[in-house]
Protein backbone atom coordinates (compact mmCIF):
# COMPACT_ATOMS: atom_id res chain seq x y z
CA UNK A 1 0.00 0.00 0.00
CA UNK A 2 1.49 3.51 -0.58
CA UNK A 3 1.19 5.79 1.51
CA UNK A 4 1.34 10.10 0.94
CA UNK A 5 3.27 11.83 3.81
CA UNK A 6 2.77 15.69 3.75
CA UNK A 7 4.81 18.37 5.85
CA UNK A 8 3.47 21.06 7.06
CA UNK A 9 5.40 24.39 8.73
CA UNK A 10 8.70 24.28 9.48
CA UNK A 11 9.12 20.52 8.70
CA UNK A 12 8.76 21.45 4.85
CA UNK A 13 12.46 23.37 5.75
CA UNK A 14 13.54 20.39 8.08
CA UNK A 15 13.34 17.84 5.29
CA UNK A 16 13.34 20.29 2.30
CA UNK A 17 10.19 18.32 1.24
CA UNK A 18 6.52 19.12 0.88
CA UNK A 19 5.28 15.90 0.57
CA UNK A 20 6.70 11.99 -0.35
CA UNK A 21 5.28 8.78 -0.94
CA UNK A 22 6.13 5.20 0.76
CA UNK A 23 5.50 1.97 -0.55
CA UNK A 24 7.10 0.41 3.14
CA UNK A 25 5.46 -1.08 5.44
CA UNK A 26 4.79 0.17 9.05
CA UNK A 27 2.75 -1.39 11.69
CA UNK A 28 2.41 1.85 13.81
CA UNK A 29 2.33 5.40 13.73
CA UNK A 30 5.26 5.69 16.30
CA UNK A 31 7.13 3.07 13.65
CA UNK A 32 6.61 5.66 10.44
CA UNK A 33 7.79 7.88 12.70
CA UNK A 34 10.98 6.20 13.82
CA UNK A 35 11.71 5.68 10.33
CA UNK A 36 11.16 9.51 9.43
CA UNK A 37 14.01 10.49 12.15
CA UNK A 38 16.16 8.08 10.72
CA UNK A 39 16.04 9.46 6.77
CA UNK A 40 16.16 13.45 8.58
CA UNK A 41 17.74 13.17 12.14
CA UNK A 42 16.96 16.79 12.90
CA UNK A 43 13.16 15.62 12.74
CA UNK A 44 14.46 15.00 16.65
CA UNK A 45 14.76 18.40 17.85
CA UNK A 46 11.26 19.36 17.14
CA UNK A 47 7.91 17.75 18.73
CA UNK A 48 5.30 17.25 16.11
CA UNK A 49 2.38 15.40 16.08
CA UNK A 50 1.10 13.09 13.09
CA UNK A 51 -2.30 12.66 11.15
CA UNK A 52 -3.56 10.09 9.26
CA UNK A 53 -6.62 10.34 6.78
CA UNK A 54 -7.15 13.92 8.88
CA UNK A 55 -7.29 12.66 12.14
CA UNK A 56 -4.59 13.45 14.28
CA UNK A 57 -3.29 10.17 16.11
CA UNK A 58 -1.07 8.30 18.90
CA UNK A 59 2.36 6.93 17.88
CA UNK A 60 0.66 3.70 19.25
CA UNK A 61 -2.15 3.41 16.33
CA UNK A 62 -2.43 1.10 13.72
CA UNK A 63 -1.26 2.61 10.44
CA UNK A 64 -4.00 2.18 8.46
CA UNK A 65 -4.26 5.42 6.81
CA UNK A 66 -3.40 6.75 3.17
CA UNK A 67 -2.64 10.36 3.74
CA UNK A 68 0.24 11.07 6.80
CA UNK A 69 0.19 14.52 7.77
CA UNK A 70 3.08 15.95 9.83
CA UNK A 71 2.45 18.73 12.66
CA UNK A 72 4.50 21.05 14.13
CA UNK A 73 3.91 22.74 16.70
CA UNK A 74 0.46 25.20 16.39
CA UNK A 75 0.78 28.39 15.89
CA UNK A 76 -2.18 30.05 14.90
CA UNK A 77 -4.76 32.72 16.73
CA UNK B 1 -22.64 15.58 9.20
CA UNK B 2 -19.57 16.61 7.02
CA UNK B 3 -21.43 19.14 4.96
CA UNK B 4 -22.21 21.50 8.11
CA UNK B 5 -18.74 21.80 8.79
CA UNK B 6 -17.48 25.37 7.89
CA UNK B 7 -14.43 26.84 6.33
CA UNK B 8 -13.35 29.49 8.86
CA UNK B 9 -10.18 30.37 6.52
CA UNK B 10 -9.55 33.32 4.89
CA UNK B 11 -6.93 34.89 2.20
CA UNK B 12 -5.10 37.16 3.78
CA UNK B 13 -6.21 39.86 6.28
CA UNK B 14 -9.72 40.43 7.85
CA UNK B 15 -10.95 44.03 7.37
CA UNK B 16 -12.25 46.15 9.79
CA UNK B 17 -15.50 46.31 7.35
CA UNK B 18 -15.94 43.07 7.11
CA UNK B 19 -16.21 43.05 10.97
CA UNK B 20 -18.53 45.56 10.80
CA UNK B 21 -20.60 43.86 7.99
CA UNK B 22 -20.93 41.25 10.47
CA UNK B 23 -21.89 43.06 13.48
CA UNK B 24 -24.87 45.15 11.35
CA UNK B 25 -25.67 41.63 10.02
CA UNK B 26 -27.30 40.82 13.68
CA UNK B 27 -29.35 43.96 14.06
CA UNK B 28 -32.10 41.83 13.00
CA UNK B 29 -31.81 39.12 15.43
CA UNK B 30 -33.60 41.49 18.78
CA UNK B 31 -33.20 38.34 20.96
CA UNK B 32 -29.38 39.39 21.27
CA UNK B 33 -28.17 41.37 24.05
CA UNK B 34 -24.52 40.63 24.14
CA UNK B 35 -21.83 40.52 21.69
CA UNK B 36 -18.52 39.76 22.70
CA UNK B 37 -16.04 39.82 19.39
CA UNK B 38 -11.79 38.68 19.72
CA UNK B 39 -9.72 39.94 17.84
CA UNK B 40 -6.15 38.87 16.83
CA UNK B 41 -3.54 41.34 15.51
CA UNK B 42 0.00 40.67 13.63
CA UNK B 43 2.86 42.14 16.31
CA UNK B 44 5.87 44.19 14.88
CA UNK B 45 7.68 41.97 17.94
CA UNK B 46 10.89 43.01 18.35
CA UNK B 47 13.73 40.04 18.64
CA UNK B 48 17.05 40.79 18.46
CA UNK B 49 17.12 44.17 16.88
CA UNK B 50 14.71 42.33 13.73
CA UNK B 51 11.19 43.60 14.05
CA UNK B 52 8.38 41.41 12.50
CA UNK B 53 6.77 42.62 9.31
CA UNK B 54 4.16 40.17 8.40
CA UNK B 55 3.04 36.91 9.67
CA UNK B 56 2.58 33.87 6.80
CA UNK B 57 -0.43 31.71 7.58
CA UNK B 58 -0.33 28.10 6.40
CA UNK B 59 -2.38 25.34 7.91
CA UNK B 60 -3.92 21.54 7.56
CA UNK B 61 -7.03 23.52 6.38
CA UNK B 62 -9.23 19.45 6.87
CA UNK B 63 -8.03 19.14 10.33
CA UNK B 64 -8.28 22.89 11.59
CA UNK B 65 -11.92 22.87 9.93
CA UNK B 66 -12.97 20.01 11.83
CA UNK B 67 -11.16 20.34 15.15
CA UNK B 68 -13.07 23.92 15.02
CA UNK B 69 -16.69 22.00 14.12
CA UNK B 70 -16.23 20.31 17.55
CA UNK B 71 -15.40 23.33 19.54
CA UNK B 72 -17.59 25.37 18.19
CA UNK B 73 -20.26 22.35 19.00
CA UNK B 74 -18.73 21.97 22.23
CA UNK B 75 -19.55 25.70 22.75
CA UNK B 76 -22.94 25.83 21.85
CA UNK B 77 -23.70 22.78 24.20
CA UNK B 78 -22.06 24.35 26.99
CA UNK B 79 -23.03 27.80 26.59
CA UNK B 80 -26.71 29.48 25.62
CA UNK B 81 -25.24 31.62 22.18
CA UNK B 82 -27.58 32.58 19.64
CA UNK B 83 -24.42 32.80 17.24
CA UNK B 84 -20.61 32.58 16.57
CA UNK B 85 -18.60 32.87 13.71
CA UNK B 86 -15.03 32.10 13.84
CA UNK B 87 -12.49 33.05 11.09
CA UNK B 88 -8.98 32.68 10.46
CA UNK B 89 -6.73 34.07 7.64
CA UNK B 90 -4.42 32.27 5.49
CA UNK B 91 -0.98 33.74 3.37
CA UNK B 92 0.21 37.00 4.62
CA UNK B 93 -0.90 39.38 6.91
CA UNK B 94 1.15 42.36 8.03
CA UNK B 95 1.77 43.65 11.23
CA UNK B 96 -0.92 45.88 12.52
CA UNK B 97 -3.70 43.78 10.69
CA UNK B 98 -6.01 41.38 11.77
CA UNK B 99 -5.70 37.77 11.33
CA UNK B 100 -8.10 36.25 13.48
CA UNK B 101 -11.57 37.20 14.61
CA UNK B 102 -13.80 35.16 16.93
CA UNK B 103 -17.26 37.08 17.21
CA UNK B 104 -20.03 35.38 19.93
CA UNK B 105 -23.71 36.63 20.69
CA UNK B 106 -26.24 35.55 23.71
CA UNK B 107 -29.16 37.53 25.21
CA UNK B 108 -26.74 37.95 28.19
CA UNK B 109 -23.49 39.23 28.92
CA UNK B 110 -22.15 35.95 30.91
CA UNK B 111 -22.32 33.72 28.08
CA UNK B 112 -20.45 35.89 25.78
CA UNK B 113 -17.76 36.12 28.32
CA UNK B 114 -17.53 32.37 29.64
CA UNK B 115 -17.27 31.12 26.03
CA UNK B 116 -15.19 33.56 23.96
CA UNK B 117 -12.01 32.73 26.38
CA UNK B 118 -12.28 29.14 25.87
CA UNK B 119 -13.43 29.04 21.94
CA UNK B 120 -9.88 31.29 21.49
CA UNK B 121 -8.00 29.30 23.99
CA UNK B 122 -9.36 25.98 22.37
CA UNK B 123 -8.33 27.27 19.18
CA UNK B 124 -5.07 28.60 19.49
CA UNK B 125 -4.07 25.04 21.21
CA UNK B 126 -5.68 23.01 18.79
CA UNK B 127 -5.75 24.28 15.27
CA UNK B 128 -2.99 22.93 13.27
CA UNK B 129 -1.85 26.54 11.55
CA UNK B 130 1.45 27.14 11.77
CA UNK B 131 2.91 30.93 11.49
CA UNK B 132 6.09 31.73 9.46
CA UNK B 133 7.24 35.61 11.06
CA UNK B 134 9.02 37.55 8.51
CA UNK B 135 11.32 40.32 9.57
CA UNK B 136 11.62 43.28 7.13
CA UNK B 137 15.24 42.08 5.99
CA UNK B 138 12.91 39.06 4.63
CA UNK B 139 14.84 37.05 6.91
CA UNK B 140 12.75 34.23 9.10
CA UNK B 141 11.15 31.93 12.26
CA UNK B 142 8.32 30.34 13.27
CA UNK B 143 6.07 31.54 15.52
CA UNK B 144 5.62 30.00 18.49
CA UNK B 145 2.15 30.60 20.84
CA UNK B 146 2.52 31.19 24.28
CA UNK C 1 -7.16 65.88 36.56
CA UNK C 2 -10.56 66.87 35.37
CA UNK C 3 -9.37 67.57 31.53
CA UNK C 4 -8.74 64.04 31.72
CA UNK C 5 -12.24 62.55 32.07
CA UNK C 6 -13.46 61.64 28.60
CA UNK C 7 -17.04 61.81 27.50
CA UNK C 8 -18.45 58.47 27.19
CA UNK C 9 -21.77 59.54 25.87
CA UNK C 10 -22.99 60.08 22.25
CA UNK C 11 -26.25 60.33 20.96
CA UNK C 12 -28.46 57.45 19.79
CA UNK C 13 -27.13 54.35 18.37
CA UNK C 14 -23.32 53.08 17.78
CA UNK C 15 -23.24 52.21 14.23
CA UNK C 16 -21.09 49.21 13.13
CA UNK C 17 -19.01 51.78 10.84
CA UNK C 18 -18.05 53.88 14.28
CA UNK C 19 -16.97 50.05 15.69
CA UNK C 20 -14.87 49.74 12.73
CA UNK C 21 -13.52 52.68 12.32
CA UNK C 22 -12.53 52.28 15.94
CA UNK C 23 -10.86 48.91 14.89
CA UNK C 24 -8.97 50.95 12.15
CA UNK C 25 -7.44 52.78 14.06
CA UNK C 26 -5.36 50.92 15.55
CA UNK C 27 -3.59 49.03 12.34
CA UNK C 28 -1.00 51.62 13.75
CA UNK C 29 -0.50 50.50 17.05
CA UNK C 30 1.96 47.42 16.12
CA UNK C 31 2.80 46.30 19.75
CA UNK C 32 -0.92 45.04 19.90
CA UNK C 33 -1.66 41.78 19.45
CA UNK C 34 -5.40 41.41 20.84
CA UNK C 35 -8.64 43.47 20.69
CA UNK C 36 -11.47 42.31 22.79
CA UNK C 37 -14.97 44.28 22.11
CA UNK C 38 -18.29 44.12 24.09
CA UNK C 39 -21.18 45.28 22.42
CA UNK C 40 -24.50 45.85 24.50
CA UNK C 41 -27.80 45.91 21.73
CA UNK C 42 -31.31 46.43 22.66
CA UNK C 43 -32.93 43.13 22.79
CA UNK C 44 -36.60 43.19 21.71
CA UNK C 45 -37.83 41.56 25.20
CA UNK C 46 -41.59 40.06 25.47
CA UNK C 47 -43.10 41.08 28.89
CA UNK C 48 -46.84 40.33 29.02
CA UNK C 49 -47.27 39.87 25.54
CA UNK C 50 -45.52 43.06 24.54
CA UNK C 51 -42.49 43.63 22.96
CA UNK C 52 -39.47 46.26 23.65
CA UNK C 53 -39.32 48.59 20.44
CA UNK C 54 -36.80 50.85 22.05
CA UNK C 55 -35.01 51.96 25.31
CA UNK C 56 -34.26 55.48 25.87
CA UNK C 57 -31.38 56.38 27.85
CA UNK C 58 -30.61 59.00 30.27
CA UNK C 59 -28.25 59.58 32.83
CA UNK C 60 -26.64 61.66 35.60
CA UNK C 61 -23.47 62.33 32.82
CA UNK C 62 -21.08 64.07 35.32
CA UNK C 63 -21.09 61.30 37.45
CA UNK C 64 -20.94 58.83 34.94
CA UNK C 65 -18.14 60.20 33.25
CA UNK C 66 -15.95 60.48 36.04
CA UNK C 67 -16.68 57.05 37.56
CA UNK C 68 -16.07 55.95 34.18
CA UNK C 69 -13.00 57.50 34.52
CA UNK C 70 -12.02 55.76 38.12
CA UNK C 71 -12.91 52.25 36.71
CA UNK C 72 -10.97 52.81 33.27
CA UNK C 73 -7.65 53.81 35.47
CA UNK C 74 -8.03 50.92 37.88
CA UNK C 75 -8.19 48.72 34.83
CA UNK C 76 -5.26 50.32 33.12
CA UNK C 77 -3.31 50.18 36.53
CA UNK C 78 -4.15 46.60 37.46
CA UNK C 79 -4.04 45.06 33.70
CA UNK C 80 -1.10 45.27 30.89
CA UNK C 81 -3.28 47.16 28.41
CA UNK C 82 -2.36 49.14 25.23
CA UNK C 83 -5.70 50.97 24.75
CA UNK C 84 -9.19 51.31 26.39
CA UNK C 85 -12.63 52.69 24.26
CA UNK C 86 -16.21 53.42 25.76
CA UNK C 87 -19.31 54.47 24.38
CA UNK C 88 -22.51 54.71 25.88
CA UNK C 89 -25.63 55.49 24.18
CA UNK C 90 -27.73 58.76 25.11
CA UNK C 91 -31.70 59.28 23.95
CA UNK C 92 -33.58 56.45 22.01
CA UNK C 93 -32.07 53.06 20.74
CA UNK C 94 -34.74 51.05 18.85
CA UNK C 95 -34.27 46.72 19.30
CA UNK C 96 -31.41 45.10 17.59
CA UNK C 97 -28.89 48.83 17.71
CA UNK C 98 -26.12 48.97 19.76
CA UNK C 99 -25.90 51.20 22.56
CA UNK C 100 -22.79 50.12 24.56
CA UNK C 101 -19.53 49.53 22.99
CA UNK C 102 -15.97 48.59 25.27
CA UNK C 103 -12.55 48.11 23.12
CA UNK C 104 -10.08 46.77 25.16
CA UNK C 105 -6.30 46.39 23.65
CA UNK C 106 -3.20 44.48 24.43
CA UNK C 107 -0.25 42.89 23.08
CA UNK C 108 -1.13 39.85 24.75
CA UNK C 109 -5.01 37.77 25.07
CA UNK C 110 -5.06 37.32 28.58
CA UNK C 111 -5.00 41.18 29.64
CA UNK C 112 -8.02 41.88 27.34
CA UNK C 113 -10.03 38.86 28.44
CA UNK C 114 -10.07 39.14 32.08
CA UNK C 115 -10.39 43.21 32.30
CA UNK C 116 -12.90 43.85 29.44
CA UNK C 117 -15.67 41.33 31.80
CA UNK C 118 -14.31 43.58 35.00
CA UNK C 119 -14.77 46.41 33.22
CA UNK C 120 -17.97 45.70 31.38
CA UNK C 121 -20.00 44.68 34.85
CA UNK C 122 -18.39 47.50 36.93
CA UNK C 123 -20.17 50.20 33.90
CA UNK C 124 -23.41 48.52 34.66
CA UNK C 125 -23.10 48.13 38.41
CA UNK C 126 -22.07 51.93 39.21
CA UNK C 127 -22.72 54.18 36.44
CA UNK C 128 -26.12 56.16 36.82
CA UNK C 129 -27.59 55.38 33.83
CA UNK C 130 -31.28 54.57 32.94
CA UNK C 131 -32.90 53.07 30.77
CA UNK C 132 -36.77 53.85 30.04
CA UNK C 133 -38.45 50.02 27.72
CA UNK C 134 -40.55 51.50 25.48
CA UNK C 135 -43.09 48.94 23.89
CA UNK C 136 -44.66 48.81 20.35
CA UNK C 137 -48.00 50.47 21.89
CA UNK C 138 -45.76 53.44 23.54
CA UNK C 139 -46.21 51.93 27.12
CA UNK C 140 -43.17 52.09 28.88
CA UNK C 141 -41.39 50.31 32.39
CA UNK C 142 -38.18 51.33 33.76
CA UNK C 143 -35.28 48.66 32.65
CA UNK C 144 -33.32 46.71 35.80
CA UNK C 145 -30.39 45.54 35.36
CA UNK C 146 -29.76 41.46 35.75
CA UNK D 1 -28.19 78.36 51.67
CA UNK D 2 -30.76 77.63 48.37
CA UNK D 3 -30.01 73.39 47.53
CA UNK D 4 -31.10 72.37 43.96
CA UNK D 5 -32.34 68.65 43.72
CA UNK D 6 -32.70 66.75 40.53
CA UNK D 7 -34.91 63.83 40.02
CA UNK D 8 -33.51 61.05 37.79
CA UNK D 9 -35.06 58.40 35.46
CA UNK D 10 -38.21 57.25 37.48
CA UNK D 11 -38.10 59.49 40.20
CA UNK D 12 -39.16 61.93 37.57
CA UNK D 13 -42.44 59.92 37.31
CA UNK D 14 -43.22 59.38 40.89
CA UNK D 15 -42.42 62.88 42.20
CA UNK D 16 -43.45 64.37 38.81
CA UNK D 17 -40.53 67.18 39.03
CA UNK D 18 -37.40 67.15 37.34
CA UNK D 19 -35.95 69.53 39.10
CA UNK D 20 -36.61 71.87 42.61
CA UNK D 21 -34.88 74.47 45.39
CA UNK D 22 -35.26 73.70 48.82
CA UNK D 23 -33.99 76.67 51.29
CA UNK D 24 -34.93 74.42 54.47
CA UNK D 25 -31.89 73.59 56.61
CA UNK D 26 -30.85 69.60 55.97
CA UNK D 27 -28.01 68.61 58.35
CA UNK D 28 -27.58 65.04 56.57
CA UNK D 29 -28.21 63.49 53.42
CA UNK D 30 -30.65 61.32 55.52
CA UNK D 31 -32.47 64.29 57.08
CA UNK D 32 -32.92 65.46 53.17
CA UNK D 33 -33.92 62.14 52.07
CA UNK D 34 -36.74 61.27 54.87
CA UNK D 35 -37.88 64.77 54.38
CA UNK D 36 -38.36 64.20 51.00
CA UNK D 37 -39.93 61.27 51.37
CA UNK D 38 -43.20 62.95 53.54
CA UNK D 39 -43.75 65.04 50.53
CA UNK D 40 -43.65 61.86 47.71
CA UNK D 41 -44.26 58.93 49.76
CA UNK D 42 -44.00 56.94 46.54
CA UNK D 43 -40.79 57.36 47.16
CA UNK D 44 -40.70 55.04 49.98
CA UNK D 45 -40.88 51.96 47.05
CA UNK D 46 -37.86 52.76 45.48
CA UNK D 47 -34.04 52.41 46.18
CA UNK D 48 -32.26 55.55 45.29
CA UNK D 49 -29.13 56.79 45.76
CA UNK D 50 -28.30 60.51 46.34
CA UNK D 51 -25.60 62.68 45.48
CA UNK D 52 -24.16 66.25 46.29
CA UNK D 53 -22.12 67.84 44.17
CA UNK D 54 -21.42 65.28 41.51
CA UNK D 55 -20.52 62.36 43.98
CA UNK D 56 -22.82 59.69 45.05
CA UNK D 57 -22.57 60.14 49.78
CA UNK D 58 -23.83 58.42 52.08
CA UNK D 59 -27.14 59.23 54.11
CA UNK D 60 -24.72 59.64 57.36
CA UNK D 61 -23.01 62.75 55.64
CA UNK D 62 -23.20 66.76 56.24
CA UNK D 63 -25.33 67.84 53.76
CA UNK D 64 -23.37 70.47 52.84
CA UNK D 65 -23.19 70.67 48.33
CA UNK D 66 -25.83 72.80 46.62
CA UNK D 67 -26.67 70.26 44.18
CA UNK D 68 -28.50 67.17 45.06
CA UNK D 69 -29.19 64.36 42.56
CA UNK D 70 -31.69 61.22 43.20
CA UNK D 71 -30.63 58.34 41.39
CA UNK D 72 -33.01 55.16 40.91
CA UNK D 73 -31.59 52.09 40.25
CA UNK D 74 -28.83 52.41 37.49
CA UNK D 75 -29.44 50.23 34.45
CA UNK D 76 -26.92 50.97 31.56
CA UNK D 77 -24.76 48.71 29.29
Amino acid sequence: MEIKVRYFGQLQEITGVKEASFTLPFDTIGSLRAHLITIYPDLKNINFKIAQDNKIDSDLSDLNGTLIDLLPPFSGG
Amino acid sequence: MKDKIKNIFVEGAISPSKIAESIAHHQSKTEIGAHNIFLGQVRADQIDKKKVSAIEYTAQIDIANQVCHEIREAAFSKYDLSCMHIYHSLGKVYSGEICFFVFVSSAHRTPVFDSLTEIVNDIKAKLPIFGKEFFEDQSHQWKVNQ
